[in-house]
């Protein structure tokens, strides 16, 4: 869609039309040596110059000199933990003094939330717990509730880090859909561009000026250059068929030696939607709460049924993990959840590489 | 004249203290000829615990001594490494500790006044029971003791063997919006604190004075928590260094924890040792409700350790609230310490009263030996006397549960803490 | 369990044996709770509260503390014999507690080292787990335990069902708080992937590294975690007292311990 | 809108002892409208919650056609299920459902019917049995066959014993360790496989039990002839929303809540040689 041009003097511009049309912002941050996306108000909370140095297992932020705000690859959070809550309350019982028990439930508080600084990988996997949250018969009320008040302003992404995969994944660098506005962020200022007639109607308040074709070259030089500088890839985009002829590779029993099983992995990936009910009762028994909160197929309650862990040791967790994410993924969603984002990579403790452990478990397949 | 008895009181469990103490009682006619104040708290040998350890580890060590007062111990042990090793870790982290500390005292003596020693004084069995009939004094106990837990909160993550303090500072600073949060709760505070001494002092106390020597720190500008001289009654006056010179512990048969001694006779140390030898160190506030009490200050009735303690509670939710009330975020919470071989001794109040502590201490920082003296030992010896006096002062011929019941209340105003008392160290300085 | 009949307050019980009073606390600490949670349950023994009535036969048994002394030996198995329930509480009580450690070490030489007279002190030469001693129905482990995890437990057995039991990695519990790791963020030699979950990840949540106070996960992995400590340039000794501390008498712990203090004598 | 995970409350009606560890509620929504619209097919199951405890998947065994109540069958081998043990005659659940996809009933038209369960797998299967028994025409030679570890785990005997009584049913039961007073075979129930009148071109199998034992089974019918396709299986997994949500079910690319429980063999015949899938 149109685009215009946003000097960078007046990025706060849109801050203040997003605050007047009525959301609050999130933007990046830097909060305990990370880069974490926060209630911003004025544009000197963005993490202008920090750059990031991430490798399997390692992550370091580095403040330079540079006037840019997105200079960095992601952090540790996608827009996972905006959606699909971490711990969020589904429904809440009451002991009624006849026995009779009461159900109630609402919505989460719905206030208009937008994000700023979104990259392409983290769209993509939105759009995945979309599929999986919004599929019918009947979406999740409570995803729904917070998908929907949800604006994106999406950064192409200049700067990917060691670990980022998203072009072997066909997920970025550059945000292809799924926003409501997209920036490219050159020295002097932004490209604007807008996805919705929502992100429309913000760019329209901020008076922006005509794109000149040197910016625009730029913007699509850095896209190119951030391209060429992944490194990692995926043996091919469907491992499935890879994955499910391997389920006794060797490997599987060598990464169970050097994995945690702390599902690190599986909280920071911006796809996986595991979670376990929770139910908290008051002291008095007089009400209880039924919650959700996020689970992973490395806890041993993911699969317990009563007396058999179906899956018992980190051999079968680390395979599940795998398989699913790139295997069976593709049968459930026509697609593989991984978006390149490279999340695991950086957030493992113990630095397991999926690009890697995927590489050995497939080692001779081939894009199809 | 009263008929002729034996009496033997034993005390299996004595209820309403920290950890596991007993009471034996023999008398004959009206001589007592036992009086045993029996601590059977089986001994955790934390000294050993803490050999080899390097000095970041001992914060967490040290805690577990004592579930009801880690701050304290946390305290000791960061003062004395951090003066050994020579870091100042400046006025915000000096600050800070002192609202931890406050939130200690807090927590601490309103347990104690509330769920510990006011169902003596109102003749109840314990908290629960007294509720039913003084609901809002009780509310107003547990309101106060959940203030000074969430104080301990603000810094430490748990009130109990909190997680935040290091040696140089603190891992984390308490954000703006959290510190802001409970400004407003302390301040609410301050008329339930204020009532609260009133209310102590409106107790119907046992009067009787005693002759006993007052122990504790002092401070040329402050009342004393984490820094200062070793002070007495008696004219002591002295660097914590120098505990050793003048105080000894000894090891009686019937007990695990081991007697401290000043020149070989006991003395007193907690709430009331530090309001006696400190009350012009108390801000106006505090003074005008101590003078209103109705009680001669300094206090020769070790029974008004409760009005201490309550006065200490009001005094520290005004102290942490001024020191609150500016607070703002650090650069940086803590300083960066360099180990250094040597002897690290600190000493600080904990609500129980003086903690001494003291590690010898290698060049890589590692502990090669502790020593840890607890309010409790320093205060045994001065039970067993007031034990021995109020018994007389009350009469031996009382049946044996109204006896057994003024021995309880006795013990129970020193508010030892029996968990602590299980550590002792050698008699190796008996020397002295 | 069975549910509890209208109108009956189950009988309860709070021992002590060695410990640092701490997670009883977790029962006084409950503020204006402590009031409700007495008018569901009869603390019929509860020595630091007030009752004193070690021998009533009770509904539920919480065991504060370590079996150190011959005399807790036979204590606790009257308190097994008198309790329909038991729930240890806290390190001590499940995995000996720091105390533990003398297991480790010369008990007797300890006891000397400190008392000039050792004889006075009557002492078992270990520190043990309740669950050593006696079959114990349900394990909280933390040092300290919380007064959630005591509620939860209460609540549960009031409703007649068993406890849920918290075993997975403290990171989990981490990542739902959205901390920033400390472990790759900083370096620090995080214990959480290893340690049970519990506590809230209290550390990680004020920037610092997990010591390992909730006992083992399910399922942990110490060698994976030793020599990733080893890669952040820990020595071998510095991770070993790591596992050898809190909860030094928990198994995982006990063996990645010694195998540390050992491999590099 | 806001209700796809809530619970309705139901009460228990009746409730029957089976044996000492298992036992039937009977169920009645509270709400007459809800009770009126509540359809289900056998095979399907539903979210039974106990308050302040959680929720636990369940079959529903009772017969589609009874209007008045749903029967649950239940084994109380955890909390929740212990828990659950616990209700009387007028106490109160919530109940969520019915989820998931019943046996393929339509396709056992015309066929020999074989059922193959193991232990409280029977539950599920009950529904099925009562629905082709009623309608006999419809179907072939009808042979139900149940497994359990020791007799005294068996429920229901006497209606394997009147089923045994009905024209063109076989009946065959096994017990790992028998009793005095069992009547039917002491041993493996795979060992009575040779003995079932079928015939394997025109028959459909519906399983249900112990992963195990429907690897064993699956074999051996395979030997004789039947093919893959012609068998169905109930799996078990961990589940917490039962609406293909929570991810706790997943077999391989299956939800099972909600692409099973039942499933077709040829779909899940990698998976099932998998130990840990
Ligand atoms: C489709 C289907 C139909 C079924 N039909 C029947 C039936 O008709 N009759 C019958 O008796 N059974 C049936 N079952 C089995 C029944 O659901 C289980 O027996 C029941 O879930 C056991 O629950 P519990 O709480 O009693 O047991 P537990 O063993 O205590 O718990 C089992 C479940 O609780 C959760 N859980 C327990 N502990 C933890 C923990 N620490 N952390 C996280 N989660 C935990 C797990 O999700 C686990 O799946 C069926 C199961 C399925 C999937
Ligand atoms: S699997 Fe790893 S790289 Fe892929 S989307 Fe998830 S976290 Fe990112
Ligand atoms: S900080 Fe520690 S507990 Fe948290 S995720 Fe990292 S390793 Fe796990
Ligand atoms: S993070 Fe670890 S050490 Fe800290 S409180 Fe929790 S379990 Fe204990």
């Amino acid at each position: 869609m149109e685009t215009g041009f946003l000097p960078r003097g007046r990025f706060q511009g849109l801050l203040d039309a997003l605050h007047r049309a009525g959301y609050r912002c999130f933007g990046p941050q830097v909060r305990d040596g990370a880069i974490v996306y926060a209630a911003v108000s004025a544009s000197e909370d963005l993490p202008q110059g920090m750059r990031d140095h991430q490798s399997p297992g390692y992550y370091r932020l580095e403040r330079t000199s540079s006037l840019r705000y997105f200079g960095w690859a992601n952090g540790p959070q996608a827009l996972k933990p905006l959606v699909f809550a971490p711990h969020e309350v589904l429904w809440r019982a009451r002991r009624l003094p006849d026995g009779g028990i009461e159900f109630s439930t609402e919505p989460p508080s719905t206030d208009k939330l937008a994000v700023i600084g979104v990259r392409a990988c983290d769209l993509a996997a939105l759009a995945l717990q979309d599929r999986h949250f919004l599929a019918a018969p009947q979406s999740d009320p409570h995803y729904a509730a917070r998908r929907a008040r949800l604006f994106v302003v999406a950064v192409h992404c200049s700067d990917p880090s060691d670990t980022c995969f998203c072009v072997s994944t066909g997920d970025g660098p550059q945000a292809s859909a799924g926003f409501d506005l997209a920036l490219s962020e050159l020295d002097d200022g932004f490209l604007v561009e807008s996805g919705t007639a929502l992100g429309a109607g913000v760019a329209a308040a901020l008076e922006l000026e005509v794109v000149s074709a040197e910016a625009r070259a730029a913007a699509a030089r850095q896209i190119e250059a951030a391209r060429e500088r992944q490194h990692r890839r995926l043996p091919s985009r469907n491992l499935r068929a890879a994955l499910f002829a391997n389920l006794e590779h060797p490997r599987w029993e060598d990464v169970a030696g050097r994995c945690l099983a702390c599902g690190n992995c599986t909280s920071v990936c911006p796809t996986c939607f595991c979670h376990a009910g929770i139910e908290s009762p008051g002291l008095s028994g007089e009400t209880s709460m039924h919650a959700r909160a996020w689970d992973s197929c490395f806890t041993q309650g993911h699969s317990y049924i009563n007396s058999v862990t179906v899956r018992s040791d980190t051999r079968a967790r680390y395979r599940q993990w795998l398989t699913h994410k790139l295997g069976s993924w593709h049968e459930q969603f026509g697609r593989s959840g991984c978006v390149g984002c490279g999340r695991c990579i950086s957030w493992c403790p113990v630095g397991i590489d999926i690009t890697e452990e995927a590489g050995a478990v497939c080692a001779g397949a081939a894009d199809e | 004249m009263t008929e002729q008895r034996n009496i033997t009181i034993r005390v299996p469990v004595l209820a309403r203290v920290e950890g596991e103490g007993a009471l034996e009682l023999e008398t004959r006619g009206q001589d007592i000829t036992t009086l045993r104040l029996r601590i059977f708290e089986p001994p955790r040998l934390f000294e050993k615990i803490l050999e080899e350890r390097d000095y970041s580890e001992v914060p967490e060590i040290v805690a577990r001594i004592c579930g009801i007062c880690p701050v304290a111990y946390q305290m000791s042990a960061v003062h004395a490494f951090e003066r050994l090793f020579g870091v100042d870790p400046g006025s915000w982290v000096r600050d800070m500790r002192r609202v931890l500390y406050c939130g200690e005292w807090v927590q601490s003596h309103a347990l104690h006044i509330h769920l510990l020693a006011a169902p003596d004084l109102l003749g109840y069995d314990n908290a629960i029971a007294m509720a039913r009939d003084h609901a809002e004094v009780v509310r107003r106990g547990l309101q106060l003791q959940a203030l000074g837990n969430d104080l301990i909160r603000l810094f430490g993550a748990r009130s109990v063997h909190p997680v935040g303090v290091r040696v140089g500072g603190f891992y984390h600073a308490p954000s703006r919006s959290d510190v802001a949060e409970l400004y407003v709760r302390l301040l609410a505070a301050v008329p339930d604190a204020e009532a609260l001494v009133r209310w102590a002092a409106a107790l119907d106390l046992p009067a009787g004075e005693q002759r006993f020597v007052s122990v504790s720190l002092r401070h040329p500008a402050e009342y004393p928590m984490n820094a200062g001289r070793l002070t007495s009654s008696a004219g002591l006056d002295v660097a914590v260094e120098e505990f050793e010179l003048h105080f000894a512990e000894q090891q009686v048969e019937h007990s695990t924890a081991l007697y401290c001694l000043l020149k070989g006779r006991p003395y007193l140390v907690g709430p009331l040792a530090r309001i006696n030898l400190n009350l012009e160190r108390l801000p106006a506030a505090v003074r005008v409700v101590l003078d209103e009490s109705g009680i001669l200050w300094p206090s020769r009735n070790p029974f008004h350790a409760i009005v201490a303690r309550a006065a200490e509670i009001y005094y520290a939710v005004l102290e942490a609230s001024r020191i609150l009330k500016d607070y703002s975020v650090p650069a940086a919470p803590y300083t960066a310490v360099e180990p250094k071989a040597g002897v690290a001794i600190a000493s600080t109040e904990a609500p129980r009263g003086m903690l001494w502590h003291r590690y010898d201490v290698n060049e890589d920082g590692r502990v090669v030996r502790a020593r840890i003296v607890p309010p409790t030992s320093q205060n045994q010896a001065r039970i067993e006397a007031d034990l021995r006096h109020s018994l007389e002062a009350f009469g031996l011929d009382h049946s044996d549960d109204e006896l057994r019941r003024r021995c309880e209340m006795v013990i129970r105003s020193y508010d030892p803490c029996i968990s602590c008392a299980t550590h002792f160290l050698d008699l190796r300085i008996e020397r002295y | 369990m069975t549910p509890v009949a209208a109108g009956y307050k189950p009988q309860v019980a709070v021992h002590k044996f060695a410990s640092c009073d701490g997670c009883q606390l977790a029962f006084l600490n409950l503020g204006e709770d402590l009031l409700l949670l007495s008018s569901l349950v009869e603390f019929v023994h509860f020595a630091e509260a007030g009752p004193v009535n070690p021998e009533a036969p009770v509904d539920i048994a919480f065991v504060e503390g370590s079996i150190s002394t011959a005399k807790d030996v036979e204590r606790i198995q009257l308190v097994r014999a008198r309790s329909r329930f038991l729930v240890t509480i806290g390190a001590c009580a499940t995995a000996g507690g720091l105390q533990a450690l003398r297991n480790l070490a010369d008990g007797q030489a300890w006891i000397a080292d400190i008392y000039a007279i050792p004889a006075y002190v009557e002492s078992l030469m270990s520190s043990t787990a309740v669950a050593q001693h006696v079959k114990v129905d349900l394990e909280l482990w933390g040092c300290p335990v919380s007064s959630r995890q005591l509620v939860a437990a209460v609540r549960a057995l009031l409703f007649g069902v068993a406890p849920v039991e918290e075993r997975d990695k403290v990171c989990m519990e981490c990542k739902r708080s959205q901390i920033v790791c400390v472990m790759v963020a900083h370096g620090l030699p995080c214990m959480g992937p290893v340690t049970r979950t519990g506590c809230g990840a209290l550390c990680p949540s004020f920037g610092r590294d997990c010591y390992a106070c909730y006992g083992p996960a399910e399922n942990p992995n110490t060698q994976a975690l030793t020599r990733r400590l080893e890669g952040l340039g820990i020595a071998p000794a510095a991770i070993g007292r790591r596992f050898l501390s809190i909860n030094n008498g928990a198994a995982p712990f006990t063996e990645a311990g010694l195998r540390l203090m050992h491999d590099h004598d | 809108m806001n209700e796809l995970l809530l619970p309705h409350e139901a009460e228990v009606v009746e409730r029957v002892n089976e044996s000492p560890t298992i036992f039937t509620l009977r169920l009645q929504f509270c709400d007459q409208s809800k009770h009126a619209r509540y359809r289900f097919t056998p095979g399907q199951f539903n979210m039974l919650y106990l308050y302040g405890v959680g929720e636990v998947p369940i079959s529903v065994v009772s017969d589609p056609q009874d209007d008045t109540l749903f029967d649950h069958t239940i084994r109380a081998v955890g909390r929740v299920t212990r828990g659950l043990a616990q209700l009387r005659v007028g106490d109160r659940l919530g109940i969520r459902g019915p989820y998931g996809h019943g046996w393929p009933l339509r396709e056992a038209e015309g066929r020999d019917v074989l059922i193959i369960t193991g232990g409280l797998g029977c539950a599920p299967a009950v529904s099925v049995i009562n629905y082709v028994t009623r309608r006999r025409q419809h179907f072939g030679e009808l042979v139900i066959v149940q497994g359990v570890k020791h007799a005294d785990d068996l429920i229901w005997a006497e209606r394997y014993r009147r089923w045994s009584t009905l024209e063109h049913t076989q009946v065959l039961v096994a017990a790992d360790v028998g009793n005095t007073l069992w009547p039917w075979h002491v041993g493996r129930v795979t060992d009575l496989f040779s003995q079932m009148h079928i015939d394997p071109r025109k028959t459909i199998v519906m399983m249900c039990g112990p992963e195990g034992m429907m690897r064993i089974a699956v074999d051996r019918l395979r030997e004789r002839g039947i093919d893959d396709s012609a068998m169905w299986l109930s799996m078990e997994r961990s589940m917490q929303c039962a609406v293909g949500r929570c991810g706790h079910c997943q077999f391989g690319g299956k939800f099972v809540c909600r692409d099973g429980p039942v499933f077709n063999y040829a779909e899940i015949k990698v998976l099932l040689s998998v130990r840990g899938i």
